[in-house]
């Protein structure tokens, strides 16, 4: 029975926290009571990306976009647009820079300028039901990868689409294909395929997201991964903070099965291969390739000798292919539409080296002081100014920005004048960060650049396996250092020792965590040392963070006397009587920022 | 194995594949610093101070030298002013957390690290994971492992209890760079349990042991306890050494036994008087040989229990020998080396008083008695007396910290009260316990002082009643070194002849038990010497060994069914002599 | 008394403990020693009468338990034994006849006027399940008569004694612990065939000297004398000169072996215990 | 195993001892006196202690044997008794009755003695019959 | 007790053992010591394997006295046989007492290779000893066989 019109309600993780598991039940009643159930279908979808504005519901084939949707606007949707066709005005999406709502999806500024490869599927099908999969031709890639081509074939074509690991390392995929499948024939063991799906990076949420919205691209990226190499075993490492994906791909691996797509003679071409989930144990460090294939071990997840590569030595000492979700997620598209189509996408060339360049597209979570929080999918090569301003919607509250941070702990902090720099592997490294699993932290003028550095060092003080001494007791000098300049008792030579300690990191830690831990303070050293200077000699805090520095004070211009700040105070500091303008009681004052939340004037002043 | 060539410091060099760095280093004499690695032991990788600068093909790396093996053309710089600065900062790193350690200290002067930014910190452990490492792939107890991350790692044993694991080989605290794990020495008065020192697992008992072997002691050997370590059978290049060795009771058919059992040296903790067990520095006259080996745990030097050298030496003689409540018998032999030892301390110790305290100076054999003329002259004080008690009340300064001798001066007629640093008891030779066992079993007798008794003290003293089996040396009484050669030369040339002749003429006159008479009653087994009657229990009878048997009759004078009968002394041969006697 | 035990042995043959029970068996006014197997016939179990239960079958020279042993190896046979009755099996077993180990011993008491029929120094069991322990008559009163006489005057008395003896071996066949296989009074050298009566004393020292450490003194031999001749009065002078002497008594203990069995001497056999 | 004793009267002499006779595994295997039967109170003679043996002996005869040319040889019983009885006649008529005697024995039945008691008597005429059983 | 005939000369049978007392009697032969004739001795290997009733034999068939020599406890040449001598005799002389013979015709003496003075010494006490005695009450008695 074919129905006439279809309401997509997004369950990504965000919007689940928004209660659409409940709105879906609510509508689906509503249809029922309205006896529409047959012609009206309601379903769940994965990460439609942008999460600021969630519960977010399309209506097909209008196209219509609904915005932060509750139970009680259901009665209004199903009566005005689902009976009678007028879209309900108050759900659509008006960016905030002007006043008209924007009712279709492919309108609105977030999602154009985004190019979908890897989210193609997201909003569109039910995760938990292969054959909506299938139905946007899933598994064909699989078809013709196991009957079409041969696995030299399968290995060269990826290697020629110049895909670069998307977990951070940005090592070519294709070239890490060959050398695995090489070792696998030559010691004669059958090779692991391995899909990380740690994602330890604070605020990064893309892997989450691809698994909770297209679970069996994953899986198919996977198997055809795994005809490539010659592996007949395969693991996808997932963190445990991640049920919902969990039990998605669980759901997805299981109808694999059933569909004859996994286990024992994939469609009948004569391959076993089979994949089992294991889950991490809240080890950031377990996101490293030798860590986490410890940590599969059953062993303490720290990482050993990089010098023997994972590719030859890997899990229980076999060749091991260990790639990111974002990269397996690729693979069915390059194999169904062929290397060149790929590659034209991004920059550099890449046909003949794949280190020429990176080609295809990027996921990017983007967090912080940004309008559009979300997950945006932008082909490589994009400016970060379009990113932020023209996909993020700019900074909220009208403040100024000030700077982004990229690649999660291990990446740096750009300044404004990078805005215009390309987004790819090379050129965010040269810059000083790196492009890491896609995290994109968006800070204001009022965060502080010490306290950003001062804070992923604590993270990574925290996470570090602690095995080798640079990183372990650097880390630890270097967060003593940065909380001292933070309380004001810095001095000028620790700058120059951040530096020293930085450089010596680089050199011999033993893992990428440890070498690349120092990018946060080298990267603000390098473009925010005013910051610094400013904490150590004026003994001032810029973005007005770091409380030792910064007194509170009421701005009489702006303030309206709305009495929110004293209600909010939790130690009396602020007085005034309502309507006349409010002062506050520096002494008093825990500096704790309850008042800069409420107010509304945006009248609380911090020096 | 293909070789490698490289450069290390601009020195072309070349090493076999798969080596790391470090040791291609080594070996032409250019010393990498390390703290985590230890030969046993696969590399580590974690303290990073022997990070290197190395280039390879134009990329300049810095990898550390302990773990990363050497490639064609890798050219490596094991002391550029990069790698200095590294270990500096890592050395000041490591003195934040343990600013007092040693091996620290020695390397932070080397590289000039003399104040340290970050400060002393004083724990000890640098969680290099030596201990952690030898514990499971040594030593395969895996007691030990790291707990937490970051800054709060820790070494510890699980749930930090101490763990039932643990077999206290010692060998963490053995491989600690810092010293951060220590084996409590909660064992009061070891050096009297092992005067000899500490051993190894696997040693040799002292340099002139013969066979000179290697032995390993199966109770402490860790192999035994876990399964693993065997780096004894690594290292040893004979490749001599099997832990499946098993003791194997081997039955062999002999014609001659020489029964050399050898004897003990009476339990000095039976002389309460002398208080040995009690104060340290009062030792057995074989504690105070092994002392004097070259090849004993001082080295041959005398030293006291807490390492100093004694001023003054009392030898007591004739302790539990001559002494109607331990041994009668005189043992011989103290006398002599107790002399050996007066001289040795005078040659060794310049300036030290030595005391003997003897009875009679039994110097009986050829130039003895010259000797002892010769230490009277070297100044030896020989007091004629047995000493009465030994303790440590000291009366006034002058004695303090010293045993006191008390002593009858039997030749001025007064006690003497003498002040010394050490006593060497000469203790009474005694049988072994076993002697008795023995005997039963080789059916030769033992005399009351348990010692194997001769078939005839001047005629025959290296043989026994029992055709075949000999005696000599020590088992058979106290003796000496040249006595016992002499005793063990004789026995086997008595074995050597009865070997020559082939076979053992039996008695003539052997008992012989007539099967169908015999009931099995067992009383002629219960009476004879030799053990020559055995029962069979499957025909109920008892038989007679003719090559056994000695023919004393007694068994057919105590058969009561008169089964047995004596050749040539048949009962008809008796009464006929009795009738024959009373015809006259 | 009696019920008790036909109770008890009547258990130990249902419950298969043991494989039969050996004991005297009462028929029309006689007793007899018998193998009783099945638990039916122990009503005629009977005990008390002089009649031995150990003794040796002529000419088979074993008793009847080494034979049941023989026959049926390693099966368990209760015995219902007085005291003489288990020193016997006691001495048999020191002597590798009979294995104590699969006996099930079954002691009753004789009482007062039974043991001073038989003069038994000890007339109860150290296995006692039945009956309470009674003194016996002291050997002292008894052998005072022969002590008391000159060597000359007791040469003349048993010299008449022995000149009633019939040989008719009676004394040697009723006794339970002799054992040989051919016996030394059938020997020439001791008393020539056909002539009465044996020569004094060759005969009778023969028959004594053997039994010096093995006689427990059950006067078996004594009521089985046709002419009545005292022979335990010789036999209780000696097992006194054994005791005294050899520090030993027969019958005790069938682990201790005999002394005249033994190489050790007296005394060290004594501070030993062998 | 079983054993058991079977009560019996001596069948040597005339003093009437009773005595069991052991059966181990119903072979005869020796003899215990009864010790309350009034006449012998449990003693024997050396016959008595010794009655068993000849039941088993070896030697015991178990067929007519008639001595050829100095040989025994096995014969039947009619060859037997007609020799014997030949004889009897022939030693009669010669010598007379009296030349003939019998010496019954103990280990026949009181019946088979009085029947040869007749027998030498009335048929052979002769009182010389004696029996080993009178001590 | 009957009279003894001053000219009794008792009867001794010795049974000595060849290691010991037999080479001690030798040793006073050859020493010249006298020592009265009476006594003859009988040569066995150990003084263990003299059966008891050898000396009752010897008694029955009329010898007034009956030496047993062996070697001292400890000496013996076979270890042990003395020791079960020393247990017999006793018994022996114990019974022989019950039965009328005097025990005293009986005597054990540990006589050892170099005492030949002893054995002569010892000879001389028992014929002493004997003709106190008296002869043997058995002598001619029944049948000697």
């Amino acid at each position: 029975m074919a129905y006439r019109a279809h309401c997509l309600i997004c369950t990504g993780t965000g919007c689940v926290a928004g209660g659409s598991f409940n709105l879906r039940k609510t509508l689906e009643a509503e249809i029922a009571k309205r006896g529409l159930d047959r012609e009206i279908q309601v379903i769940t979808t994965g990460c439609q990306g942008f999460c600021a504005e969630g519960p977010i519901m399309i209506v097909q084939p209008d196209g219509v976009f609904y915005c932060r949707v509750e139970e009680r606007d259901v009665p209004a949707i199903v009566e005005e647009h689902l009976l009678k066709g007028r879209p309900v005005k108050k759900l659509l999406y008006t960016p905030p820079t002007e006043k008209a709502p924007i009712p279709a999806l492919k309108d609105i500024p977030f999602f154009a300028k985004q190019k979908l490869i890897v989210l193609r599927n997201r909003g569109l099908i039910d995760p938990d039901r292969i054959e909506d999969y299938i139905a946007v031709d899933g598994y064909t890639a699989l078809g013709k990868a196991l009957t079409q081509m041969t696995p030299e074939g399968i290995v060269l074509e990826i290697k020629r689409s110049g895909l670069r690991g998307r977990g951070g390392g940005g090592f070519p995929a294709g070239i890490k294909w060959e050398t695995c499948r090489h070792a696998g024939q030559v010691r004669g063991v059958a090779p692991v395929v391995i899909c990380n799906a740690d994602e330890g990076d604070p605020g990064a949420f893309m892997d989450r997201s691809i698994i909770e919205s297209d679970p069996h691209s994953v899986v198919e990226g996977m198997i055809i991964a795994a005809r490539g190499i010659g592996a007949s075993e395969g693991f996808v490492y997932i963190r445990h903070e991640y049920p919902l994906a969990r039990q998605r791909l669980q759901l997805a691996l299981d109808h694999a099965r059933e569909f004859g797509l996994l286990g024992k003679n994939i469609l009948g071409a004569g391959m076993d291969f089979d994949i089992e989930i294991r889950e991490g144990a809240g080890a950031f460090v377990c996101g490293e390739s030798t860590a986490l294939m410890a940590s599969l071990e059953g062993k303490l997840g720290e990482p050993r000798a990089k010098y023997i590569h994972t590719v030859e030595h890997g899990y229980q000492d076999r060749p091991s292919n260990l790639n990111n979700v974002e990269t397996y997620a690729n693979v069915p598209l390059i194999i169904l539409r062929g290397a060149d189509w790929f590659a034209s996408m991004g920059t550099g060339d890449v046909k003949e080296n794949p280190w020429n360049g990176s080609s295809g597209t990027k996921v990017f979570s983007l967090v912080g002081k940004i309008n559009n929080t979300g997950l945006i999918e932008v082909p490589m090569g994009i400016s970060l100014r379009e990113i932020i301003f023209d996909i993020g919607g700019g900074i909220p509250k009208g403040r100024k920005f000030k700077a982004v941070q990229t690649g999660g702990p291990s990446g740096g902090c750009l300044p404004e004048e990078k805005l215009d720099m390309a987004v790819d592997f090379d050129s965010l490294t040269e810059a000083g960060s790196m492009m890491g699993s896609g995290g994109m932290i968006v800070m204001d003028e009022q965060t502080c650049m010490v306290d950003v550095a001062r804070y992923f060092i604590a993270f990574l003080t925290e996470e570090s396996c602690g095995k080798c001494t640079p990183c372990r007791e650097g880390l630890k000098t270097m967060l003593d250092v940065l909380t001292r300049i933070g309380d004001g008792k810095g001095r000028m030579e620790d700058l120059g020792l951040l530096e020293e300690m930085g450089a010596v990191m680089q050199d011999c830690c033993l893992c990428a965590l440890g070498t690349s831990a120092p990018n946060p303070v080298l990267s603000t050293l390098q473009y925010f040392r005013h910051e610094y200077e400013a904490h150590i000699r004026d003994k001032k805090c810029p973005g007005g963070v770091c409380k030792e520095l910064i007194t509170y004070g009421i701005d009489p211009a702006k303030c309206d006397g709305c009495h929110a700040c004293v209600r909010a105070c939790s130690t009396a500091a602020i007085m005034g009587e309502v309507k006349k303008v409010h002062t506050l009681d520096v002494h008093k004052c825990i500096k704790c920022g309850a008042c800069i939340e409420v107010c509304r004037r945006d009248a609380i002043t911090r020096t | 194995m293909k070789t490698i060539k490289l450069k290390i410091n601009g020195i072309e060099t070349e090493a076999p594949d798969r080596t790391p760095l470090l040791q291609a280093a080594e070996r032409m004499g250019i010393r990498i610093p390390t703290l985590c690695h230890h030969p046993l032991l696969e590399p580590y990788g974690v303290c990073r101070i022997c990070t290197v600068e190395v280039r390879i093909r134009n990329r300049v790396r810095m990898v550390t030298a302990c773990n990363y093996p050497v490639t064609n053309g890798i050219e490596v710089f094991t002391d550029s002013e990069r790698v200095r600065r590294n270990r500096r900062m890592i050395l000041e790193w490591m003195l934040a957390r343990c600013g007092h350690v040693p091996v620290l200290n020695r390397l932070a002067e080397e590289y000039g690290v003399t104040e340290p930014r970050f400060g002393r910190g004083d724990d000890d452990c640098i969680l290099c994971g030596l201990c952690v490492k030898v514990c499971s792939e040594v030593v395969g107890a895996n007691v030990l492992g790291f707990f937490d991350r970051g800054p709060n790692r820790t070494v510890s044993t699980a749930y930090d209890r101490t763990s039932d694991r643990c077999i206290t080989c010692g060998a963490c605290a053995q491989v600690c760079p810092t010293g951060a794990i220590r084996i409590k020495d909660d064992q009061e008065g070891i050096y009297q349990a092992m005067p000899m020192g500490p051993l190894t697992s696997i040693n040799i008992d002292f340099m002139q042991a013969v066979p000179r072997k290697a032995v390993i002691d199966r109770d402490s050997c860790i192999h035994f306890k876990t399964g693993k370590c065997q780096v004894c059978v690594d290292v040893c290049e004979a490749k001599a050494i099997d832990h499946k060795q098993e003791d194997r009771v081997e039955e062999v058919e002999v014609g001659t036994i020489l029964l050399t059992t050898g004897f003990q040296l009476q339990d000095p903790r039976v002389l309460k008087e002398y208080g040995y067990g009690k104060y340290k520095n009062i030792m057995t006259s074989l504690d105070f040989e092994v002392l004097n080996n070259a090849g004993g745990p001082t080295a041959g030097k005398i030293l006291t229990a807490d390492g100093k050298v004694p001023k003054s030496i009392g030898i007591v003689h004739c302790v539990g020998s001559r002494d109607q409540k331990y041994h009668e018998y005189c043992s011989r032999v103290c006398c002599m080396y107790a002399l050996k030892f007066a001289h040795l301390i005078k040659e060794k110790i310049h300036g030290c008083e030595v005391y003997n305290f003897y009875i009679d100076m039994r110097c009986f054999g050829k130039g003895y008695e010259e000797f002892y003329n010769r230490l009277l002259r070297e100044g030896v004080n020989f007091v004629r007396g047995k000493v009465a008690e030994i303790n440590d009340a000291a009366l006034d300064p002058s004695e303090e910290g010293k045993l006191i001798m008390r002593a009858e001066d039997t030749m001025i007629g007064v006690v003497r009260r003498i002040p010394v640093d050490m006593v060497v008891l000469c203790l009474a030779m005694e049988a072994k316990p076993e002697a008795k066992h023995l005997s039963h079993l080789f059916s030769c007798s033992t005399g009351k002082d348990g010692f194997f008794t001769e078939k005839h003290p001047k005629l025959a003293p290296v043989s026994t009643p029992a055709d075949g089996i000999f005696i000599a040396g020590a088992c058979q009484g106290p003796k000496d070194i040249p006595d016992t050669v002499a005793q063990a030369g004789a026995a086997a040339s008595a074995a050597l002849s009865l070997i020559q002749r082939g076979e053992v003429e039996t008695e003539a006159v052997t008992a012989t038990i007539q099967e169908e008479m015999c009931s099995g009653c067992q009383i002629c087994v219960g009476v004879c010497p030799y053990t020559a009657i055995t029962y069979d229990k499957g025909k109920n009878k008892s038989s007679i060994n003719d090559a056994l048997c000695k023919g004393c009759g007694t068994c057919v004078a105590a058969c009561p069914a008169g089964a047995a009968y004596q050749k040539h002394f048949r009962d008809q041969q008796i009464f006929a002599e009795i009738d024959g006697i009373l015809a006259i | 008394m009696l019920t008790e035990i036909r109770k008890h042995c009547a258990d130990l043959l249902t419950r298969k403990q043991v494989a039969a029970v050996y004991g005297l068996r009462e028929r029309d006014g006689h007793t007899a020693p018998y193998l009783f197997t099945r638990a039916e016939d122990l009503d005629g179990l009977t005990v008390g009468t002089k009649v031995p239960v150990t003794f040796t079958l002529r000419p088979a020279k074993k008793n009847i338990i080494s034979a049941f042993q023989e026959k049926c190896p390693g099966q368990k046979i209760a015995v219902l034994v007085r005291g003489c009755d288990e020193r016997g099996l006691y001495e048999v077993a020191k002597r590798g006849q009979i294995q104590v180990a699969d006996l099930a011993i079954i002691g009753y008491a004789c009482d007062a006027d039974q043991a001073r029929a038989c003069h038994c120094p000890r007339p109860h069991p150290q296995n006692l399940k039945f009956g309470e322990k009674v003194q016996g008559p002291s050997n002292e009163a008894f052998i005072a008569k022969i002590v008391n006489m000159s060597v000359a005057e007791r040469e003349a008395f048993w010299r008449a004694q022995f000149s009633k003896c019939i040989k008719c071996y009676g004394c040697r066949n009723s006794c339970p612990v002799c054992i040989c296989k051919e016996c030394w009074m059938e020997n020439d050298a001791f008393s020539p065939t056909g002539w009465l009566p044996p020569d004094f004393p060759m005969f009778h020292f023969v028959h004594f000297y053997h039994l010096s450490d093995s006689c427990i003194e059950c006067g078996a031999c004594v009521d089985a004398c046709p002419m009545d001749i005292p022979l335990n009065l010789i036999r209780k002078v000696l097992s006194k000169k054994v005791q005294e002497e050899l520090f030993y008594t027969a019958g005790q203990d069938p682990e201790e072996k005999p002394p005249l069995a033994s190489r050790e001497e007296a005394k060290e056999r004594l501070e030993k215990g062998i | 195993m079983n054993y058991e004793n079977v009560l019996t009267t001596c069948p040597y002499c005339g003093a009437g001892c009773n005595f069991y006779l052991q059966i181990m595994d119903g072979e005869l295997v020796g003899v215990l006196p009864c010790k309350d039967h009034p006449v012998s109170q449990g003693k024997l003679c050396i016959k008595g202690w010794t009655a068993n043996e000849f039941v088993t002996s070896p030697e015991r005869l178990t067929k007519p044997l008639i001595k050829r040319d100095g040989k025994f040889v096995e014969a039947s019983w009619d060859e037997a008794l007609d020799a014997v009885a030949a004889k009897f006649k022939a030693t009669r008529e010669n010598h007379g009755p009296d030349a003939l005697a019998v010496l019954a024995s103990a280990k026949i039945t009181n019946e088979e003695n009085y029947a040869l008691m007749k027998f030498t008597r009335a048929v052979l005429g002769t009182n010389n019959i004696d029996h080993c059983a009178r001590l | 007790m009957s009279s003894t005939p001053d000219n009794f000369e008792p009867r001794i049978v010795a049974f000595l053992c060849n290691w010991c007392s037999y080479t001690g009697a030798d040793l006073a032969g050859i020493s010249r010591m006298n020592y009265p004739a009476n006594v003859r001795a009988i040569r066995l290997m150990c003084s263990g394997s003299v059966k008891p009733f050898f000396i009752m034999s010897a008694l029955h068939k009329g010898a007034d006295g009956v030496l047993i020599g062996g070697c001292h406890i400890g000496d013996c040449h076979y270890q042990t046989g003395n020791h079960l001598t020393k247990k017999r005799i006793p018994i022996t002389r114990e019974l022989l007492g019950a039965l009328g013979i005097d025990p005293r015709r009986v005597r054990l003496e540990w006589i050892s290779a170099a005492e030949g003075q002893e054995f002569a010494e010892v000879i001389h006490e028992f014929v002493k000893e004997l003709k106190a005695l008296g002869p043997n009450p058995l002598a001619g008695g029944d049948h000697a066989h």
